[in-house]
This record gives structure tokens, C-alpha cells and sequence, in this order.
């Protein structure tokens, strides 16, 4: 027999005890990646798959041709948006440890990608977010109470305290229910974009989901129908780097980055820092027009870090480096676009503390208004009657009967 | 008409009636579907509103459960019941919680066919009757229509109800009421009454069975193919059976079936699956609670026994007149 | 030892005797698996035999089967079973019938692991009980373990059967036999005879049932953290239950089923699953045709609501000891 | 609102009534790909996801870095494999009109992909085929016989009645048993080639799938797993242009090719002339080696065509034009091996027509003695226990009862 076969899986760079080691992580220069029009043929631009987008440089500046045209304002709206996405991930995180609901889970890290990509989209779009997408509703000026509600399961909860705290659902606010189970949302996300333009209508769709999950079957149905039916929808896979456990390798496998994948649909691929406000506005932007325009999809993979853990069950320190996340390379969101700010005289270390205490201050507000109305397990609850209400529009005998069993 | 004329004309009717319908799946549009259900409807209506996907059970329903969030009404096609399992998840932790997950703020109007059952000699693959998987599930619909009339009535129903539906098909009935007697020619849909189908718009109510024979002797509860062989077996053992083809397994109309046990005292459940955890067996359940002290004997389940389905041997494990006979002079014998 | 260790046991007892016995599924390799099942696995006998997968329960589970084809016997993990739903047209389709469709040219010798039950504030994806799921399919074994003594006999032998094996881990007793009195503490395995393991190599056979409670009024049929629940209501009630822990749904131990409802005249069905066609519809059907002419009521049954597992309301969804007393007194009134 | 958006679905160049179109299959000249080593990065050569390799020329020469080093006799025994498995197709499709069995399958037009294949694979490897690949069989010497009784499901079916026509399997000969569910193979070949490795056996495994199927979700595991352990498995896509009546821009959206979709997982993509023998070979040969070499995966896009009715339930002059066949640029396997052999002076009209009697005669002989063991409907035939048994390896005591019932 010829040289017997070996088994390979992929390791992550380092582990716990190990020193963070993202040398695999290739980062070129803001600014250094060019901008293609969006009618652009998208075998032209094969190579933004396995390049970086990025616009703020070290010295936090704007360069480049993916520089945004956003004002002062809008930026300082976008900073207040992440910071207010923190304070609430703080909250609730705290909540969630006294046991004033069941789970939580943080953005730590990521606040940009939700927050930037929401101010991207138009009235009527629809997002089929993940479970860390809550900045799509932070940026989008959803009731922060409303969202308290829903992980208290309160009798104020939207959701009637059926759903996990965190899988939040607004259609006013262009949230599609977040399902508990992954990745089913990206191939709905490409039906609603088909029936935007069965209809003739001008809406489009964002698809969501993180690298771990990227691995479902899902997925491939939603590059399938997203390619051959051109949808007007912009796939989003945010590269946090891990799972839970598992980093990025185990789910990407020999190709250098999710947003190859798109290259085997046909399908435009770009990949963006993450972590630079400026960049995934623009990256957004670019998408969203393709959509708008019915040139079809676009793959968008999003390079950030998961800086806490997974979830409120979750203990990082089990599978990799206690401090991996300071060895990031692409440092943290807020900071860097609160010194672009700064940079160009729009903001100051002081309004910084300043806002700091303000939204801490309206995200407690908001978080004694919610608790007014009940946590997990005190005060104001759902009715029990709530399980049976939804199943049907109309319910049917059977249900009317279990009902009368409990009497409610 | 036919029972394929009849499925074909409910969507026909319902696409013109409102443009938020919309049919596709594995070969639906330019060909109109293997079992030819949808022909005419993409050359009328545009492949807009009916269309070919590609191969992926998963993305037929993903897609449509997008579509019915955006607010359309999609009816789609799963080329066999055997082929449904890819799209299983998307059924099941999807279509069937939208409503309640969303606290109705996302629903999920939408109608899933399939052609069901056995009796083709197709195999393991092209036999199956799957529905006891969608009973087990809240918030899905599960229908089995048993006639051309029921048929399009039962599916402009489901295409009308705000919440998905599955909408079984059975395809050993598509071109005439198949009574298990391999043997015999089948009379075809024309010559039958239920063949006869009013035009236009007309609904049956989801929920409601219906007596296909009245009888005081035994009651058979089935739907499906099963109701002629039931209708077959009475006819040949001459015991005076009274047949329910319950025709919406979810809602079940329990009226119905409990008042004809609680008539006749006996009780015999039939259906094509595999027995174990087969639908017949919540039948059972309901009605051994609901008429204990009415019956007179042990409730029976005739059904396909717990094994693939065979090719070679479709007629050994199809449950046809000689078993369901034999049942009815069995339970006639229990006192 | 807690459930977890004597699962953990059942797989490094197999793995030490057993070269092709390979542990797979999310996160059980370098971290051992969100409830820690495998800890430690990866660590003694290398990632090719315990490793971490893709998240992608089809690819677990198809790989799996291509393993046990080529003559591995993999024991798989679905991290919660509310996520085996995008690998059920693998199991049903391809595990449960490559034996038949081959004519014993392939088979399939595999477990797939799933934590099953609610009782953790897990919401309608971390709760779900779905055996009649497994239980409708020809070919697949379907084991549900209650206590430690138990998971690591049964895991044994499932890992040595000649077939596929779902094994249905209720995860709310992992760390202690839970009755369903949420507001009081569980004492901990380790004060618990079923929590005393025997270290190394047995087995649990398939196909028993076991009698957790002799009693002489009503027999309550039952698995999983059920068989806490029904033992709490009849001390509670006072009601003389006979508390049966059938272990096994397929191959089902009828006999003893059987014998027990023939001696007492009454039978409950309880289960956590919703109640439309869950496996206690099969044991009601079963127990009413064998026993029919012993009963001296309709056997009831106790059951999770047919709606989906609610978040907040978890305890009346939940059904616990109050409701089961309930089911007790009135099956005990009727006559 | 800004232009509506317009839905699009993939229409192919012609339909019935219509003149056949082949003009979007671009096909180089023999030889003109280049043949990298099996070690080559799999980033080098993305390039052959979009060509073809070809080898026979317009004058039936062998030409190019392609050109394989097979003798003659082992080219003749191709030819004879290719006219076998044609010979079969006629006579089983016959007999299925004959009402001797319910449905048949054949390989009209792609008898190379499979026969070529199947002689460059190891005693000991696994394919994981469909229902189309049964070249794999008689290129391996399975008995015609066999193949035959399992059409019949008559008393000598290796599968007792059990299987829809075609769907053969046979352990010994490297043919996993075919599923009536498309796809499933695909990530099963994939586990199988991980036991290989994990056993350090030196065995691989092959894939299977038809264009259409690639869609299907089980295609992305299979991808995702055979990326991330580097299994040793061939992953073959057998492009024969349709599917039942879809054609294939439907399944492959706006990818140029089949093989595109291995570049989005960093594993090696060719795509080969399918109707050309050595070319067919001479890829498959550099699959198997970079498997057997620990290399990893390799997805092999086969350009044919369909040139029959999908299955004997199916006409094709419902969906696309009559003579398309007629159309099809790259010509016909037989014939093209046949003008290769006697352009290198191998072979004659005279041995062809020959060697057609014999063949045939051989495929009758073998259909007369399947037909003694029995047809569909006449003759011996499985018995009734056989449903029951190999359910599970022990008969557990709910079917001894349910066998009881009907007494067998
Ligand atoms: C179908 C399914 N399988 C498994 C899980 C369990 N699970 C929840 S989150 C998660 C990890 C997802 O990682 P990634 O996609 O990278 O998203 P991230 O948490 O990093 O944002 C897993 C395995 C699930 N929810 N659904
Ligand atoms: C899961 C599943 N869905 C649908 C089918 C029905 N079906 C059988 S073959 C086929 C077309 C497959 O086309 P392709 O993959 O191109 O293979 P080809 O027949 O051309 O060789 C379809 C839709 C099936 N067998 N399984
Ligand atoms: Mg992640
Ligand atoms: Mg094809």
C-alpha cells in the first residue's frame, strides 16, 4: 500500500496559555483598495474577496476611495449609536448575572457592522438578522425599553415572553424574528427579495449570519437561489473569528475567507474591516445600490473579533487566549471612530466622557422603565394564555380544549 | 375532471384572483411539473408567478417563507412527499412558528403540495405518506384530499388560510378513485360524482371530514387512497362499514369521527404509513378517550407495515381490501 | 457519577476497547461539548478519533453515515436535538434504510447523541422533545436513558449496535434526577443508587423497560425526566402507580407494558413532547388493543401543549407533578 | 420610489420549435490547457474552472499535456466498456416499454465520464455514484447479469425487489448503494474518505452528483467538510446540461461554470471535455493521485450532454428542441474513441462493427439468463419476507408480529 493517509483538522493559532497569534490575518494599508463601480462585472473584481477594504488609517483619518460622504453629524450619530449598543450590552449582561432573565448575548467588538450597515438602508428594507445584529435596531432608534422587554419577558415584552431574551422581531423596524436555529434566516431573506421584485417593488433585503454558520446548508441554498435569480438582497457574513469554540478555520476551511464563497455563485464578494465604521458604511452603501439597481446580490464578509464571550453560557478562556482579544489587530470600533472624530475637530475626549454618562444614564432609564413592567421572575409576567394565542390565526379545537384543560 | 385538472384549477382560479399567489418548485414552470399540475400556469400568468427553481427542497420553502413574510401567498410544489426531508427544518423550526415566535408580527401564509402514497411501483422514494411528521407539528396544517372536488376545494382553502398548510396529494388517485385492486382497471374521475367540479371560486372549509358511507356496523376512519379501499372492503364483506375520510388531519374534525364510534361501537383506523407513531395512532387515542364506553372492541389500525417501502413488492405491503376486510370480520367477531 | 460522567464513561470505555468508534459534532472536540459530554475525549485519544465539526448537522450526520459505511462506528452529536431538523432527511432517508435498500451490502452503525427536554429556560430551540419524530421511522432505534446507571449501559449498547441509534439525552436530568419541582432543589446524582455507575465495559440491552415504582391503581407509562414527575405525583396523590420507564421507545417492551396495564386496569401515558402524535398516541393505541378488555378506564394522557415551547410560561407548558396528580385522580374516579 | 425591480429567471437559448444553441459553451482547442502538478496551489490554477481540457482533436489525435499514457488495449477495452454499457442502455430500455420492469435510467451520450473514471481508480476506493453512473459498474466487470436481475427485481436481485430499478449497489466492486434522494452521497463520500483518513488507510473516495443536484444543500456540506479535513475524496459534477426539464443555468445562476463553486472552498477545480475518453481519464488519474497523496479534495466538472430522456418516465420534446442533440458541440464519446483508435491504427470499421455484434450478443445472452430468474411481473420474484428483513440486523418483536400477520 501506498504512504498511508493522515487525518488533518485545522487548529487555531494559539490556545489558552498561548500567546494571541493573528499573524494569519493580512492587513492591508487604509486606503489601498480600489473602488469599482456597481455595475462592475463581478468577475473583474474576483481579488476584493481576499483583500481588506478599509478607510481610517492609523492616524485616523479617512483615505482612499471607499471614504464615505458622511457628515459630522452623521458620524457623531453613528458613535452615539455603538456607544449606546455598549452600554446596553453592559446592562443587560449585568441583568442577565442577577438573574433578572435567563440569557444574554453581547456585541462587544462588532458594534460597527450593525450600526454603519443600518444607516446604509432605506424605509421598508428588510433585515433577517442573527442574534448580534441588536445595532440594526440601536441604529434604527427602536425603543432601547421595548428590547429590555423582550430579554425580561416582562408583561410589556412584544414577544409575549415565547422567545429567548435577544431574538428580538420588529417588521416596523425592518428586523425579521431572529430564529434560534441558524442560518434558516439567509435563504428567507433571498424569498423576500424575490418578492420585492416579483412585485416591482423597490425594497431589498440584508441576509445575516456569523462564519461559524456560513458552514449550514442554508447558506448554499441562499447563494443558489440569490445567484440564479439575481435578488435584490446583500449577504452578510460576519468573520468574528470564532464560533463558539471553534474558530474561523473550522467552518472556512482551505479557502482564505468567507467572502470567497461568493466567487463560486458568481456573485460580487467583498470583504471589509469590521471594525472601521467608515469602511462598512461604504462597503454597505456600494452593496445596497447593486441590490437597489436589480444588479442582484452581493457577498459581504465583515472582519471583526468577538471580544466577550459567545454567550451569558459561555467561558472564552476554555478554547483560546485570555487576552486574544488585545492582540486584535483591527482594534476596537468605537475608539477608532471616536479619534477619527477627534481627528477632524468634530469631537473631544470630554464630549466623549460626557455622551458616556448621558447614554449610560438613558439606557438605566430605560432599564427601570422595562423593569417596571417585570423581569423573568418577578413582577408583571405573560399570561399563560399567551402560549396558545399564535400558534393559529384562529385556534383550533384542540388548542381551545388544552386551554380549558389549564383554564385560561 | 381529474384530481391533477382539479389541483391545476384551484391554482388557476386563486392566481387570478389575487396576484399575491405565486406557485413554483422543481419543474413547475415551463414544463408544469412532473405530474403536469401546473401546466398553463406560467404561459398565463407569466414566470414571475410560476417558476422553476433549482434542486433544493430547503430553498423552495426558505424562499417561500420570505415571500409570505414580505406578504405574498406562495403555493409551492415538492416534486415527491419522499423529497421533503431537505426542507424539513425550514417546515418545522420556520413556517410552522413564524406566527407565534413574531407574536404575529411576521406570519407565514403559504401552501406546501406534495404527491403522496404509494402504489406507482416507485420505490422506496416515490411512495412515501409522511404525514404523521407535520401532525406532530404546531402550527402546520396537514390536508389529504381524496377527490377532484375536495381537491380544489381544500386547496383554494389552504391557499387562502394565513398559515401554512401542508397539502398532501394523493398520486394514486390523480386519474381515478384507486380502490387497492391492482388487478382491475381504474374507472376514471369523469365518471365518478366527486369528479364533478363547479368552475370558478368555491371552497371546502378546512376541519370538517366527511362520510363517504354511512354504516352502523363498524366505523373506518381514513383518508386518502385508503377511503376506496375501506369503500372496497365494506362493499365485499358485506359488513354494513361507515367510512369517514377525514380530509384535514390538523384541524381534525373529532365531532364527526367520535359520533359515528359512538354509533357503530367499533372502530378501525387506516392509512397507508408506516404503523408505528403513524397518524392512526393519535386517531386511536382520541377516540378509545372520547367513546371508551361506546366501544365494543379494541380499535384496529390497519396500515403500511414498519419497513422502507418495497418496489418488487408494493402489493404485499400496500394495505389493500383482503387486510382491511379481514379487520372489519375481526373486530365484527371482538365481543 | 452525574449523567454527563456516565456518558462521557459509555464513550471512553468504547473508544479504549473500540479503535473505529470516533466522537464528532460541534464543539466536542477541543472543548469537550457545550454540556461537556466529551471532555477530555480529544486530549486522550487524539483529534482523528474526537474532533470539532463545521456547524452543519446534515454534514455530521452524512459524514457520519460514509464513516460507518466504510466501518467506523461514529457517535455523533447534535448539540441540542432542536437542531437535528437540517440532518433528518440524512437519518430518515439514508441511515435508517441504507441496511434494506442494500440488502445488508452497507450498513449503518452509528449513534447520534441529542439533549433533549426543556426545564432550562431554553425557549423553543433548546426544549424541544422530538422521538415520535424517530419513532415513525423503520430503521432507526430510538433510547431515551433517566438515570446515569442507565445512559451509560444504554450508550454502550447503542455504540455496539449493528444500526442506527438516536439517543435522546434529557438534559434537565444531567445533573440530578428533576421531579418538576422547579422551585426546589434537585438532589445531585451522587445521593441518587442510579447514580452509582459500575466503572469499565456493561451494558443496558435494548428493548426494556424498567420498573422505577411497583404499584397496584394505574400504570403510568412513561421516560426521560418524566419518570421523576410521575414518581413525585403518586407519593404526593398517594395514588398506588405503577411508574414504568420504558427506556427504549423502538424496540418497544410491550410485554411489560402490557403486564402491568393487565394488572392495575388503568394506564397513563405521560411525555414531554407536544401531544399530538407524540409516542403516547403508539403506547395508547398499543395499550388499548392489547389490554382492552382489562380497562377499566380510557387510558389519558399527559403531554407538553401543542404549541411551541414557550420561554417565560416554561412551567405551564411543562407537565409537572400537579397536572400528572390530576391525570391520577380522575383516571382513579372513573369507572 | 426609485425604478422598480424586475424579476429574472434563467431562460435557456432555445426551446422546443426552437434551432438548437450551444453558442454560450465556449470550448478551446485540444491540448491547449495547460497540466499543473498534483501538489500545485490550488490559488495557481483557478483559470481551469472556466476552460476545458480536452485531448482528442478534430482528427481523433491525441494531443496536449493532457494526453494520457494509456496503451491500446487498454483504450480498446474503454471502447468496449462505452459500446457495453450503450448496448445494455438499448436493451434494458426496451424491456422497461416491454412492461419487464417500471423505469430505467440511461447514459446516452455520457458513457465516458463513468467507464474512464472507473479505470483510474484502485481496488479498494469507493465511489458514492447516482443513478447515471453504471459505467462504474461494467467498467469494473461487474456481471451484466447482476445489474440486470436488480432491474427485474426478480428472485436473483442482489437488492430482493427492495430498490427502484438502477439504484445498484455493490460493496465489492466500489459501488456504494445509490439513493432515490439526490445528493445525499455527495457528504457521505466525503465521511467515507475522512474513515480512510482516520483509519491512515490509503483508499479514496469518489463523489457523484448531476448538475441540477449541485444545488441541493447536501453539495455545501459536503464542500465545507471536505475543505476543512482535506478528505481524500474526487468530487465529480457530471454537467449533462439538464436536469429533468430545467436546464442548467437554472442549478448554476450566475457562476460561469460547475467548477467555479470549488473555488469559493479553496479546493482545486478542473473542468474536462466529458465526451472525450483520455481527457476524462487523464483528469480523473491527476484527482485520484492528489487524494491518494494526502492533498485533499478535487472537484472535477464533466462537460456532456444528456442526449436521452431523463428517465424512461420523461420526453425531452416537452422542453427542449428535438434535434438539441444533434447540436451538441462536442460530439459522441463512442464515436470519438473509435476515430481516435483507428486514426492511431488500433482499430477498424470492420472490428467496430465486429465488435458490435459480439457486444450485443454478450448483452442478450446476459438478459436471457437474467430473464429466466424472472421479470417485474412474471416469473420468480423476491419473496414477501424480504420486506421485512434487513429492516434492522435483528428482526425486533413489532415486525416478527407484523410479519406474522401475513405469515411469511
Ligand atoms: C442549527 C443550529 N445548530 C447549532 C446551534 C448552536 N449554536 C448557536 S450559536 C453557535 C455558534 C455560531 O457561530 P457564528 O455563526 O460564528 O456566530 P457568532 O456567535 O460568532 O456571532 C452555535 C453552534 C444553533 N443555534 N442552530
Ligand atoms: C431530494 C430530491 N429532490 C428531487 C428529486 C427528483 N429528481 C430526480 S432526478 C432529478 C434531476 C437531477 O438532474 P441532474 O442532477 O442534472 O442529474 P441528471 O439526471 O442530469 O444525471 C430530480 C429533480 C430527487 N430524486 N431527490
Ligand atoms: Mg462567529
Ligand atoms: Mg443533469
Amino acid at each position: 500500500m501506498t504512504t498511508p493517509l493522515r487525518f488533518q483538522v485545522p487548529e487555531p493559532a494559539s490556545r489558552p496559555g498561548g500567546k494571541p497569534d493573528f499573524s494569519n490575518v493580512v492587513i492591508p494599508e487604509a486606503g489601498s483598495v480600489e473602488r469599482p463601480n456597481v455595475d462592475v462585472d463581478p468577475k473583474e473584481i474576483r481579488d476584493l474577496a481576499f483583500s481588506i477594504i478599509r478607510v481610517l488609517d492609523r492616524d485616523g483619518r479617512a483615505v482612499g476611495p471607499w471614504a464615505p460622504a458622511l457628515d459630522k453629524e452623521a458620524l457623531i450619530r453613528g458613535l452615539r449609536h455603538m456607544m449606546t449598543l455598549r452600554a446596553f450590552d453592559a446592562r443587560m449582561q449585568m441583568a442577565q448575572r442577577q438573574g433578572k432573565t435567563s440569557f444574554y448575548m453581547q456585541h462587544t467588538g462588532e458594534e460597527a457592522v450593525s450600526c454603519a450597515f443600518r444607516v446604509a438602508l432605506s424605509p421598508g428594507d428588510m433585515n433577517f438578522p442573527t442574534y448580534r445584529q441588536a445595532g440594526l435596531l440601536v441604529a434604527g432608534d427602536y425603543p432601547l425599553v421595548d428590547m429590555m422587554c423582550q430579554i425580561y419577558s416582562n408583561e410589556r415584552d412584544p414577544l409575549k415572553g415565547r422567545q429567548l431574551p435577544v431574538l428580538y422581531s420588529s417588521k416596523s423596524h425592518g428586523f425579521f424574528s431572529v430564529s434560534g436555529n441558524l442560518t434558516t434566516q439567509f435563504i428567507q431573506a433571498v424569498g423576500w427579495a424575490m418578492a420585492s421584485a416579483i412585485t416591482g417593488d423597490d425594497k431589498i433585503a440584508a441576509a445575516w449570519v456569523g462564519d461559524g454558520a456560513t458552514a449550514e446548508s442554508d447558506f448554499h441554498a441562499a447563494l443558489v437561489f440569490a445567484s440564479t435569480y439575481k435578488a435584490p438582497v446583500v449577504l452578510n457574513v460576519v468573520n468574528n473569528q470564532w464560533a463558539i469554540s471553534t474558530f474561523q478555520g473550522i467552518a472556512r476551511g482551505g479557502s482564505g475567507t468567507f467572502a470567497a464563497r461568493g466567487l463560486g455563485f458568481g456573485i460580487p464578494a467583498l470583504r471589509v474591516d469590521g471594525n472601521d465604521y467608515l469602511a462598512v458604511y461604504s462597503v454597505a452603501a456600494w452593496a445596497v445600490e447593486r441590490a437597489r439597481r436589480n444588479l442582484g446580490p452581493t457577498l459581504v464578509e465583515y472582519v471583526t473579533y468577538r471580544a466577550g464571550a459567545h454567550s451569558s453560557s459561555d467561558d472564552p478562556s476554555a478554547y483560546r487566549p485570555k487576552a486574544e482579544s488585545e492582540g486584535w489587530p483591527l482594534g476596537d470600533p468605537l475608539v477608532r471612530l471616536k479619534d477619527h472624530l477627534i481627528a477632524i475637530d468634530a469631537w473631544s475626549a470630554e464630549r466623549h466622557t460626557q455622551a458616556e454618562t448621558e447614554i449610560m444614564a438613558d439606557v438605566v432609564a430605560a432599564q427601570k422603565e422595562a423593569e417596571r413592567h417585570g423581569t423573568l421572575h418577578a413582577g408583571g409576567r405573560p399570561s399563560t394564555r399567551d402560549i396558545f394565542e399564535d400558534v393559529y390565526a384562529e385556534p383550533p379545537p384542540h388548542l381551545r380544549r388544552q386551554r380549558q384543560q389549564i383554564g385560561v | 375532471m381529474s384530481m391533477i385538472e382539479a389541483i391545476r384549477d384551484a391554482m388557476d382560479v386563486s392566481m387570478s384572483r389575487d396576484d399575491t399567489v405565486v406557485v413554483f418548485g422543481e419543474d413547475v414552470g415551463f414544463f408544469g411539473g412532473v405530474f403536469r399540475c401546473t401546466q398553463g400556469l406560467q404561459q398565463k400568468y407569466g414566470a414571475s408567478r410560476c417558476f422553476d427553481t433549482p434542486i433544493n427542497e430547503l430553498g423552495i420553502v426558505g424562499a417561500a417563507i420570505g415571500m409570505a413574510a414580505y406578504g405574498l401567498r406562495p403555493c409551492v410544489e415538492i416534486q415527491f412527499a419522499d423529497y421533503m426531508y431537505p426542507a424539513y427544518d425550514q417546515i418545522v423550526s420556520e413556517a410552522a412558528r413564524l406566527r407565534h415566535r413574531s407574536a404575529g408580527d411576521f406570519t407565514c401564509p403559504m401552501v406546501i403540495r406534495m404527491p403522496t402514497g404509494g402504489g406507482i411501483f416507485g420505490g422506496e422514494t416515490h411512495s412515501q405518506s409522511p404525514e404523521a411528521l407535520f401532525t406532530h407539528v404546531a402550527g402546520l396544517m396537514t390536508v389529504v384530499p381524496a377527490n377532484p372536488h375536495d381537491a380544489k376545494g381544500l386547496l383554494i382553502s389552504a391557499i387562502e388560510s394565513p398559515d401554512p398548510v401542508i397539502f398532501l396529494e394523493p398520486k394514486r388517485l390523480y386519474n381515478g378513485p384507486f380502490d387497492g385492486h391492482h388487478d382491475r382497471p381504474v374507472t376514471p374521475w369523469s365518471k365518478h360524482d366527486l369528479g364533478e367540479v363547479p368552475e370558478g371560486h368555491y371552497t371546502v372549509p378546512l376541519g370538517h371530514a366527511a362520510i363517504r358511507r354511512e354504516g352502523s356496523a363498524v366505523t373506518v376512519i381514513t383518508y386518502g387512497s385508503m377511503v376506496y379501499v375501506a369503500l372496497a372492503a365494506a362493499e365485499e364483506t358485506g359488513i354494513d362499514a361507515e367510512v369517514i375520510d377525514v380530509r384535514t388531519l390538523v384541524p381534525l374534525d373529532l365531532e364527526t369521527i367520535t359520533a359515528s364510534v359512538k354509533k357503530t361501537g367499533r372502530c378501525i383506523v387506516l392509512h397507508e404509513a408506516t404503523l408505528t407513531s403513524g397518524f392512526g395512532a393519535e386517531l386511536v387515542a382520541l377516540v378509545q378517550e372520547a367513546c371508551f364506553f361506546q366501544l365494543e372492541a379494541p380499535v384496529l389500525r390497519v396500515a403500511g407495515w414498519d419497513t422502507p417501502y418495497p418496489h418488487a413488492q408494493e402489493w404485499a405491503y400496500f394495505p389493500g381490501p383482503a387486510r382491511v376486510g379481514a379487520a372489519m370480520r375481526e373486530i365484527m367477531e371482538t365481543r
